[in-house]
């Protein structure tokens, strides 16, 4: 091995340096390839051949579409809404915060199903708040595509508020005050300095969020329902289509997988390094 | 009307803070060990800690008192800390235009304000560069810049050029007293460097403790140092004692050492207390006991040697009572074998000495 | 690993102790009841059952569960099963009719299933490719309706459930699903005349000889009494 | 109001402050109501007078003991593997390491459905490994104790790299060089000073993925199927009793919520600050 | 045998490194100007860097060299950052056990180890502390002690005291060159202090755009620096021009100004060029033209001002090539009203010009 050329610098530190590493390496890479093998098991079984036919069958395009709306909508609400809770979060004192903290990301944990029976006892025609909704406007929500966002929405706001909390609390605290002896109120200090300066981590949590909304099953089928283009997103599609057209249910989940991926990895190699 | 009538009473885990300031106008400095209050004092009149008690009235208006407590936003007031803190996000003038922006000014009108701004701080080129493409020292230009387009009337900084490295420092430190001489608010100056005190100030403040103790002019405070700490900051050494009765004026110190003085306070009495300083450069310092007309001889030893330029400050120790600094020349710590640990004779003439009341 | 029960339970020379049973969810009562008494009788044999819709089963045995016997409800999902995994030929042990589950205060006053049709109704159904779901489509072709649908449920659980939960005004489940729901939700009948008649295949996937000891057990006559008391009618 | 008397250190800023951080608290407050709501709902519906006589009821201590195991289980593969990966991950200047780290996120966004059917296809009778497997050992994976382990371990495990690595990535590489100088190896490196030092983030990594494993539905009911003792976990127990028995499937949710809210704001408030 | 031997050539981005090295023993102190290669040379020394090409050996081993390179955790190298990073999650005795055991010795006798080098560093009450529950200085001696564990053949300090405040920087100081006199290995110490290099160092090393560019012993250095950064350095300021033909010796400068000097090199013919040297308490600072001997009279700005102790650093422009600091005494700033902006008459005698080829 020689040092000439630039090359040189890309070589192991050492010939040895991959058999000292193997003890963090071989679980690394017994790890990945756990994740990594059921995703190519689905490549490998997809009907290539086939694959525009597949994906031009009805429950594929209407789905997917669905899904495109539903979670658009879903990051929008969660945007405005998580963004300020994770500041308040972020730059609270009180003791019961870590509380706080801790209620609004039980979502992340509870079965998706349990949420949906939830979003059903709150918004439900029986529901806490559905019944006087119903009464006062005749206004329904299990079984409407809105239902789809709001269960979205419930499982992935707690994404984004626990990611998007960590980088506003890492963000310096003079920044506030200097912003604040500028003459900006907390209002226009969190537009015009805060939200700014976390943009990367805001795009994180946006991803993840993103992510989780588009994968959502449990609660939605609970809460709003399957009915092909008004509640059926892309995941209900795919177990709906799973027995009956299983290769376009494959077909589906690849268009998901990419498209997932191509998001993640845009967007980690864009803000996350 | 004082410009600036401040009666801080702040409490903190551990920390009590009381310091009285008031100012028609000018650069107060207020300097202090660390920990002694400084930033708490400056944070206090920007609204960033809520008193506890006392008060704080500027240019007319009462920013706090026991019944009010205007936010940071609501006061007029322009802060720079070490640390430039430019909102990385935005250009340098966009980062000058935040404050007048944030105080209703429209859009056009705040950016050739800060345009403006940058250019006093000599910044006209940079406009539009973010603040990750400046210098350090013209990042601190432009915090200044920033601080001042609200037209603050107060104008608070917080050791402003501490963070700079040495050259950068003395020229921001001109661009800084250059841009202070045409601003008409009061400027509380934090800073631990001596030349920002007496170059920058027309006012000094010593904080120990949470409390003032010692405050001046410039000139009052580098002939009278009444602290040790102060006298370690304007450069003479300070020695505490009482006039000793009988023989030659003399003071007894602490440890049981004298010091032989040539006059003393006409009212002294003995057993006064009294103060004295001796300026480092008067002190002699010899390898072997030297037969010399320096009255007061201590054989002391080395502690720290500090280098400016051409010239050692030797800090010396070892008899009670007696802690001196000797200014030699570089050459002269060469000849004398200065290191660390290294015992040497000090000399000091007793008309070196300058007495005055504790 | 699974090679500890079940199926694979066959090298143990006394003869395997457990036999697996998946079966369709609308059958859970009564199988534990089958269950109980089929343990009651042979100390030492355990029952394992494990419900889920037909075709959900059936994907399961594809995928190498540890089934011995199969039950379905339906002969639909039974075609999808693979010749290689059946252990024997499928006999039908009792059927089934749908009947139309309303919540208890029936709010929207569903008398009959032409009632469906009416606007503003929300009614739940199977997917189609459940066998209930099929089995509701086949009811609406036969009565010449087309109701407006507001969801396709995964299986009968949860479209029993959209209806106990009040959240749907009728929902086109099994009869037998309805006698042991929860309160809260009251049968309305369908005419003998219109109504779809499911048959429930039951057969054996492994070699496992206990799997004909409980299909005996299904088909005995304490096993069909439980049966009908549930509602399931002999074929 | 006066200001004697440290009580007068609480006092609100200014008595408009609330006024003034309302475009922040309102939109704060309405997504905290939102995630709450169906949290108190779901309190509100529970049976609390035959709380106890539900909680009884076979299918949730049984469930509740699986999960038990299940999820501690895969908390220790978890460790094992997903740790080594995340400094892997941390520490790579490779390009290609976004995308790398992008794959390893996919189950994130996977239906957790498509999730099991992936499991399935790599490890079921008829899958890329599972074939062999069973010839070679005589092993098969579905529908057994084992497959809900690696089907929570599918879904919880990008939780835990996502989040560890961070904090990895924040971490001073200047440890690194300090630790390799005093002649540490990259594994004692790795062992001694990483890890200990990032405990946090591990703590708060965990907490999600072990999180995530409780709630885990979709994939372990196509994976593992669910039978009481064996693969019937918490969720799948709260979706069998829903229909039979809501009393106690809403009181098994009860105990996963507590369970969860306990662990999380335990772990946040200890550790995240 | 020569105990480091080294020959570092580092390529990085935009940056190239180009440095021989060869000590037998002592401390040598690198010194540069931010970005001038130095921590980018010691890294390559401690292996953190690859070699583009070059060698290192260290007490007969090679390291590094076109085959060879070892990776740092195997090579015998202690290192010290001007940021302790002590372990924070480890005691100072564990983080000083840290590397003995990293080295295979069994606990017990790398604890024993580990507080006998703590107590060499007289920390040996604090063995039980956590790094957050010592100060700067003891945590800055704890690092020192953790290098030096585990007997390396080369040390390693960046700036090991730049992150110091003033006063524990002088004591720390003391601490380090006491226990550099036990250690028997090469020591590479970066600094940007000058009394760092005199007081610490046998042999200093100027790295300016990653090349030496003047190395020598201390005493050489202040007499003859070769550049103005060098010059800085010892306090010294230095004049670059040619020798004049015909009058009074002196020497041209860049600027079309002229310094008359005492003496020239015997050998230097006009044209020939030459360095100069002035010792900033031999200029002299007027307010007024002066009708003084002083041969060399220029009217000047001040450009900074520095003080230490009770005196002043003025820096002074204005004429072209010509660039002077003077050192004069606070009350003369105050009497001169020495601040930014202020011109000057400087003097300088022509007795106190030191010149020397360049
Ligand atoms: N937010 C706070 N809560 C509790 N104590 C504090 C807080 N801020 C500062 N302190 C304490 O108050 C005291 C004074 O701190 P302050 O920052 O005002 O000192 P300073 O004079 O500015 O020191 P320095 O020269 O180091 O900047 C210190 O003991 C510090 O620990
Ligand atoms: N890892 C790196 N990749 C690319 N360039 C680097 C890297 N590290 C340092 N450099 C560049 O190499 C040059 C020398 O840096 P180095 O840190 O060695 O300087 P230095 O002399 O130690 O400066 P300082 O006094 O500021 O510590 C700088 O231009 C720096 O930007
Ligand atoms: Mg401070
Ligand atoms: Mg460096």
């Amino acid at each position: 091995m020689t040092t000439t050329g630039r090359g040189a610098r890309r070589r192991p530190r050492t010939p040895g340096a991959v058999r000292t590493r193997l003890p963090l390496v071989a679980p690394a890479a017994v790890g990945v390839a756990f994740i990594v093998l059921p995703l190519v098991a689905l490549l490998l079984r997809a009907d290539w051949a086939d694959l525009a036919t597949h994906l031009s069958a009805p429950v594929v395009g209407q789905s997917l579409r669905l899904s495109a709306v539903t979670t658009a909508v879903t990051m929008v609400v969660v945007w405005t809404l998580g963004t300020p809770l994770a500041w308040l979060l972020a730059r609270s004192d009180h003791p019961l915060t870590a509380w706080g903290r801790a209620l609004v990301t039980v979502p992340l944990v509870l079965p998706p199903v349990v949420g949906g029976v939830a979003l059903l006892m709150t918004w439900g025609r029986r529901g806490v708040l559905g019944g006087w909704l119903e009464e006062a406007f005749g206004v329904t929500l299990p079984f409407t595509t809105a239902a789809v966002v709001m269960a979205e929405i419930f499982v992935a706001m707690p994404f984004y508020v626990i990611s998007v909390e960590g980088s506003m609390r890492s963000l310096d605290r003079r920044f506030d005050e200097v912003a604040a002896t500028l003459g900006a109120g907390p209002v226009r200090t969190f537009r015009t300095v805060v939200v700014p300066m976390v943009l990367p981590g805001i795009a994180a949590g946006s991803a993840l969020a993103w992510a989780r909304a588009l994968g959502e099953f449990g609660a939605t089928i609970t809460f709003a329902g399957s009915f092909p283009g008004r509640t059926q997103t892309a995941p209900l599609g795919v177990y709906a289509a799973l027995e009956r057209d299983p290769d376009a249910a494959v077909a589906l989940s690849l268009v998901m997988l990419a498209v997932s991926v191509l998001v993640l990895g845009l967007l980690r190699s864009r803000w996350l390094r | 009307m004082t410009a600036l009538d401040a009666s801080l009473a702040v409490r903190l885990d551990g920390f009590d803070l009381d310091v009285a300031l008031r100012r028609e106008h000018g650069v107060t400095a207020v300097l202090g060990p660390n920990g002694s209050g400084k930033t708490t004092a400056l944070k206090a009149l920007a609204g960033l800690h809520t008193l506890e008690s006392g008060h704080v009235r500027v240019a007319g208006t009462t920013w706090a008192d026991a019944r009010t407590h205007l936010p940071p936003e609501a006061r007029s007031v322009g802060m720079v800390l070490a640390d430039p803190l430019l909102f990385p996000h935005l250009t340098l003038l966009d980062n000058v235009a935040f404050g007048p922006r944030s105080r209703g000014m429209p859009r056009a009108a705040a950016r050739s304000r800060a345009a403006e701004e940058l250019g006093r701080v000599g910044l006209a080129e940079l406009t539009g560069r973010r603040p990750s493409q400046v210098s350090q020292g013209q990042a601190q230009r432009a915090a200044l810049a920033r601080a001042l387009a609200t037209d603050p009337a107060l104008l608070l900084l917080d050791e402003p050029l501490s963070a700079l490295d040495p050259q950068t420092r003395s020229v921001t430190r001109a661009d800084l007293s250059h841009r202070l001489r045409d601003y008409a608010g009061v400027t509380v100056l934090v800073t631990h460097d001596p030349l920002d005190a007496l170059t920058l100030a027309d006012h000094l403040l010593f904080l120990e403790g949470g409390r003032v103790v010692q405050s001046g002019t410039p000139a009052e405070i580098v002939a009278r140092p009444r602290s040790p700490y102060v006298a370690g900051v304007v450069g003479l050494n300070l020695v505490h004692g009482r006039l000793a009765g009988g023989g030659p004026p003399r003071l007894a110190l602490a440890g049981g050492a004298e010091l032989v003085v040539a006059e003393v306070p006409a009212d002294a009495r003995p057993g006064d207390e009294l103060l004295a300083t001796v300026n480092p450069a008067a002190v002699t310092l010899f390898t072997e006991r030297p037969e010399a007309s320096a009255r007061n001889l201590w054989h002391l030893e080395v502690a720290a040697v500090t280098v400016t330029g051409q010239r050692a400050r030797v800090r010396l120790h070892g008899v009670p009572g007696v802690e001196l600094v000797a200014e030699v020349t570089l050459p002269a710590v060469a000849q004398l074998g200065v290191t660390v640990g290294t015992r040497l004779w000090a000399g000091v003439k007793a008309t070196e000495v300058e007495v005055y009341p504790a | 690993g699974a090679a500890d029960d079940g199926a694979a339970g066959d090298d143990d020379p006394a003869g395997p102790r457990t036999v697996t049973v998946l079966a369709a969810a609308s059958l859970t009562d009564v199988l534990e009841l089958v269950a109980a008494d089929l343990e009651s009788d042979h100390e030492g044999v355990r029952v394992e059952l494990s419900f889920a819709a037909s075709s959900t089963v059936v994907q399961q045995v594809q995928e190498g569960a540890p089934a011995d016997v199969v039950a379905l409800a339906g002969q639909e999902p039974l075609e999808l099963l693979e010749a290689s995994n059946r252990a024997g030929e499928p006999v039908v042990f009792t059927t089934n009719t749908l009947a139309l589950a309303v919540p208890a205060d029936n709010p929207a006053g569903i008398e009959g299933p032409e009632d469906l049709a009416r606007d503003g109704i929300r009614l739940v159904v199977c997917r189609p490719e459940a066998p209930c779901g099929a089995a509701a489509q086949t009811l609406f072709a036969q009565l010449g309706i087309s109701p407006a649908i507001s969801s396709y449920e995964p299986d009968v659980r949860a479209t029993l459930a959209k209806v106990s939960l009040g959240e749907a005004d009728a929902g086109v489940v099994y009869n037998t699903d309805v006698a042991t729901a929860a309160d809260g939700v009251l049968a309305v009948e369908i005419p003998p005349q219109d109504n779809v008649v499911s048959r429930y295949p039951i057969l054996a996937v492994s070699d496992n000889p206990l799997a004909r000891v409980f299909i005996d057990e299904v088909l005995s006559a304490r096993g069909q009494q439980h049966l009908a008391d549930a509602g399931f009618v002999a074929p």
